[in-house]
C-alpha cells in the first residue's frame, strides 16, 4: 500500500519540478522548491516504512524542521532588496 | 533490469559533464561555483553508487537483525564528509567572487579581464 | 483487529495519495501564482495529513509514530508560514492577485 | 520496485541539472539548486546511505541557500553576458560526455555484491566493528575510529575553508565593511513580520534539541557531528533571519564563534595526541580507558563532540561573514 503513495508522491514531484522549469516568476519556482520539499518528507516517511527501517524518519524529521529557512531567506532577500531600492531612489526624489 | 544496471552511472557522466559545461563556458563566476556544486554532487552520486548492493540495507546494526546484507559503509563515510568541506570550500568561492564584484565592480569572466588588460 | 488497521491505513495513504497527486496537478495547470499557491497548499495539510496519519496507523505505539506525530506538528506548523513568507514576498514584488494570466510576468521582479 | 523509484528520481535529478545551467537569472539557479538537492538527497537515501542524506538535508535545505542568496544579494542576480565560443564548449563536453559513458561500460552492474570495490576493506569494517567498537552504527565507527586521520583532515579543511572567507570578507572590519543596524533597516531581519517571527522563533529550540539528539545519537542511528554541526547552524541562521543579525551575535558573540571554530579542531588532534601520551598510537582511542571498548566510546564521543563543535563555528563564522558585508 505504500506504494500507491509513493507512485502519487513522485509523480507530484515530478510535476512541481515541470512547473520550477516553466516558471514564469520567480516566485512559482519558489513555490515548486517549497512544495518539492514537503513532498520529499512524504516520500522519506513513506521509503523509511517500506524498507523497514524507521530510523530513517529522522531526516524527514530534519527536512520538517530546516526545509522553511529557505523561504524565510527568499523573503529576507527581497524585503532587504526592496529597501535597498528605496534608498537608492531617495536621493534623486529630493529636492 | 540488465539494461538498466548502468543507468546510475550515465546519470553520474552526465550530471558531472552538465557541471563541467558551466564552469568551462559560462563567464558568470556564481554560475561557474554552482557548476562546480553539480560537478561536486555527481562525483558523491558515484560514490554512493559504488557502494550499493542490491538487497542491501543500511550499514546500521539493529537489534534482532542478524541475516541483514549491509551495503558498503566506506564510500557513505568519505562523502559525508565530502560534503560539509564542499560547502565550507563553496563559501571560499563565493567570498572570493564577493571581493571581485567589489574590487572590479563585475563577475563577468570577460570583463574582469577587459580590466585587467588596462 | 490487524484487518481492520489495514484496511483503515490503505483508506488514509490512499486518499492521502490522492490528494497530493491533485494538489500537484493543481499547481501546475491553475492560471497564476495565488491560485498554484492554493493548490500546493493542499499537498502540504490534507495530503501530508492523511498519509502520515496513514503510515502511523501501521507503526502502532513505536517511537516510529511519535516521530511521524512530530513531522506532521512541524509541517503544520511550517508550510503555512512558508506560504505566507511567499505571498508577502510576491505582494512587495508587485505582483497582483488578479484572476486569470494577467498577473504573469516573467522573471525580472 | 524501488530501483524504479531511484531511476525516476535520477532522470528528475538530469532535468533539473539541465535547467540549472540553462538559466540566465542567477535567483533562479539558486532555486533549482534547491531542488536539485532535496532530490539528490533522495537518491542517497534510496541507495542505502542515511547518514550522507541527513549530511546533504542538514546543508542542503537551508545553509548553501541561505550563503547563495547571501552571495547574490552583494554581486548580481542575473548573468549579463551570452556564453561565448558556445558550440566549441559544448563539442569539447559533448566527446568529454562519450569518453565518460564509454568507461562507464567497464564498471560492474549496479548494485554487484561480487564488485571489487565491495571486496576491499569494507567486509573487515562489518565484520571487525561489533567486536573492536560496538557501536551499532558503522559509518561513524569507519568515521570516527578506523579512519580517524582522514576524518582528521576533513575537519581542519573545514576549518582552513573559514579561516579563508573571514580573510577575505572582513578585510575592512569594524568600520566601512559593518553596516550599523539602524542605518538602512536592512539587517534586522524578518522583526517586523509577525508570522515567520512567531514561528521561527518557536522552531529555533526544536531545532537545536534535534541538532543535539543527532550529535549524540550518531553511534546508534544516522548521524553524528557533521550533520549536527550543520543542523545547529541552521538554528542560529534561522534567528539571525528571523530577528536579525545584532541579536544573533549578542546570543553567539562573534569571538564565541572564533573560540568554538579553534576549540573543536583543538579536541579533536588532543584526543589524538592523548592516545600517544596513554601509550597507544596518535588517534588510537583504545587506550582512554581500561577497557578497550570503552575507550573506543569515549574517543568517538569525544572527536565527535569536537567535529560537531568546529563545523557549527565554521557555517556561521561564514554565514556572519556574508551577512555583515555592505550591499551594492
Amino acid at each position: 500500500m505504500y506504494y500507491v503513495v509513493a507512485f502519487a508522491t513522485l509523480v507530484t514531484m515530478g510535476l512541481a519540478l515541470i512547473r520550477a522549469v516553466l516558471g514564469p516568476t520567480v516566485y512559482d519556482r519558489v513555490l515548486s522548491v517549497n512544495m518539492f520539499g514537503t513532498k520529499t518528507v512524504l516520500l522519506i516517511s513513506v521509503i523509511a516504512f517500506l524498507a523497514g527501517r524507521p530510523d530513517f524518519l529522522d531526516l524527514a524529521l530534519a527536512y520538517a524542521l530546516i526545509n522553511f529557512i529557505g523561504v524565510l531567506a527568499v523573503l529576507e532577500f527581497f524585503k532587504s532588496r526592496a529597501a535597498r531600492r528605496l534608498q537608492e531612489q531617495a536621493p534623486e526624489d529630493a529636492p | 533490469m540488465e539494461l538498466l544496471g548502468l543507468y546510475h552511472y550515465w546519470v553520474f557522466a552526465i550530471l558531472l559533464m552538465i557541471g563541467f559545461y558551466a564552469v568551462v563556458a559560462k563567464v558568470n563566476l556564481v554560475k561557474k561555483l554552482i557548476g562546480l556544486s553539480l560537478f561536486q554532487a555527481a562525483v558523491f552520486l558515484l560514490y554512493i553508487t559504488m557502494g550499493k548492493v542490491s538487497g542491501g540495507t543500511a550499514p546500521i546494526f539493529q537489534d534482532g537483525v542478524t541475516d541483514a546484507v549491509f551495503s558498503n559503509p566506506l564510500p557513505q563515510v568519505l562523502i559525508l564528509t565530502a560534503i560539509v568541506v564542499g560547502i565550507s570550500t563553496t563559501a571560499l568561492g563565493l567570498g572570493i567572487v564577493v571581493r571581485i564584484k567589489e574590487e572590479y565592480g563585475t563577475i563577468e569572466e570577460h570583463e574582469i579581464q577587459e580590466i585587467d588588460r588596462r | 483487529m490487524q484487518t481492520v488497521l489495514d484496511i483503515c491505513s490503505w483508506i488514509l495513504l490512499s486518499a492521502g495519495g490522492a490528494f497530493v497527486l491533485v494538489g500537484g496537478i493543481g499547481a501546475l495547470r491553475m492560471p497564476n501564482l495565488y491560485t498554484r499557491m492554493h493548490a500546493a497548499s493542499v499537498t502540504d495539510t490534507m495530503g501530508a495529513v492523511l498519509v502520515l496519519a496513514g503510515i502511523m496507523l501501521q507503526a502502532g505505539l513505536t517511537l516510529a509514530t511519535v516521530k511521524l506525530a512530530a513531522i506532521l506538528l512541524f509541517l503544520l506548523m511550517t508550510s503555512p508560514t512558508s506560504s505566507y513568507a511567499l505571498a508577502n514576498a510576491a505582494m512587495i514584488a508587485g505582483i497582483k492577485p488578479d484572476a486569470g494570466r494577467a498577473a504573469d510576468r516573467e522573471d525580472d521582479a | 520496485m524501488t530501483i524504479i523509484f531511484g531511476i525516476f528520481l535520477l532522470t528528475l535529478l538530469v532535468i533539473t541539472a539541465v535547467a540549472v545551467v540553462r538559466t540566465a537569472n542567477l535567483f533562479v539557479a539558486v532555486m533549482l539548486l534547491g531542488i536539485f538537492s532535496l532530490l539528490i538527497a533522495a537518491n542517497f537515501l534510496l541507495l542505502d546511505a542515511a547518514d550522507v542524506a541527513l549530511t546533504e538535508a542538514a546543508v542542503g535545505a537551508g545553509i548553501s541557500t541561505v550563503l547563495f542568496l547571501g552571495a547574490l544579494a552583494l554581486t548580481s542576480e542575473r548573468e549579463r553576458a551570452a556564453t561565448p565560443h558556445r558550440w566549441l564548449s559544448l563539442i569539447v563536453v559533448v566527446s568529454a560526455t562519450l569518453v565518460v559513458l564509454y568507461a562507464t561500460f567497464d564498471k560492474p552492474t549496479f548494485g554487484d555484491p561480487e564488485a571489487p570495490v565491495q571486496q576491499h576493506v569494507a567486509p573487515w569494517y562489518l565484520e571487525k566493528t561489533p567486536e573492536y567498537i560496538d557501536v551499532p552504527n558503522v559509518v561513524t565507527a569507519v568515521l570516527a575510529s578506523f579512519r580517524g586521520y582522514d576524518t582528521l583532515g576533513e575537519v581542519f579543511v573545514v576549518f582552513t575553508a573559514g579561516i579563508g572567507v573571514l580573510f577575505l570578507l572582513s578585510a575592512q572590519h569594524g568600520h566601512a565593511a559593518r553596516r550599523r543596524p539602524d542605518e538602512d533597516g536592512s539587517n534586522i531581519g524578518l522583526r517586523d513580520d509577525l508570522i515567520p517571527r512567531v514561528v521561527g522563533r518557536l522552531l529555533v529550540p526544536f531545532i537545536l534539541l534535534f541538532g543535539l539528539y543527532v550529535q549524540f545519537h550518531g553511534d546508534y542511528g544516522p548521524g553524528g557531528g557533521f550533520q549536527a554541526g550543520a543542523l545547529v547552524a541552521a538554528a542560529f541562521i534561522l534567528y539571525a533571519l528571523v530577528e536579525g543579525e545584532d541579536r544573533t551575535l549578542e546570543a553567539l558573540p562573534f569571538n564565541a564563534l572564533l573560540t568554538l571554530m579553534v576549540s573543536g579542531a583543538l579536541l579533536y588532534g588532543l584526543v589524538g595526541l592523548a592516545g600517544i601520551v596513554f601509550g597507544g598510537t596518535f588517534l588510537d582511542y583504545s587506550v582512554l580507558a581500561d577497557d578497550p571498548v570503552a575507550g573506543q566510546h569515549l574517543g568517538i564521543l569525544l572527536i565527535e563532540a569536537g567535529v560537531g563543535l568546529t563545523v557549527t563555528g565554521v557555517l556561521l563564522a561564514i554565514f556572519h561573514a556574508f551577512a555583515a558585508r555592505d550591499r551594492f
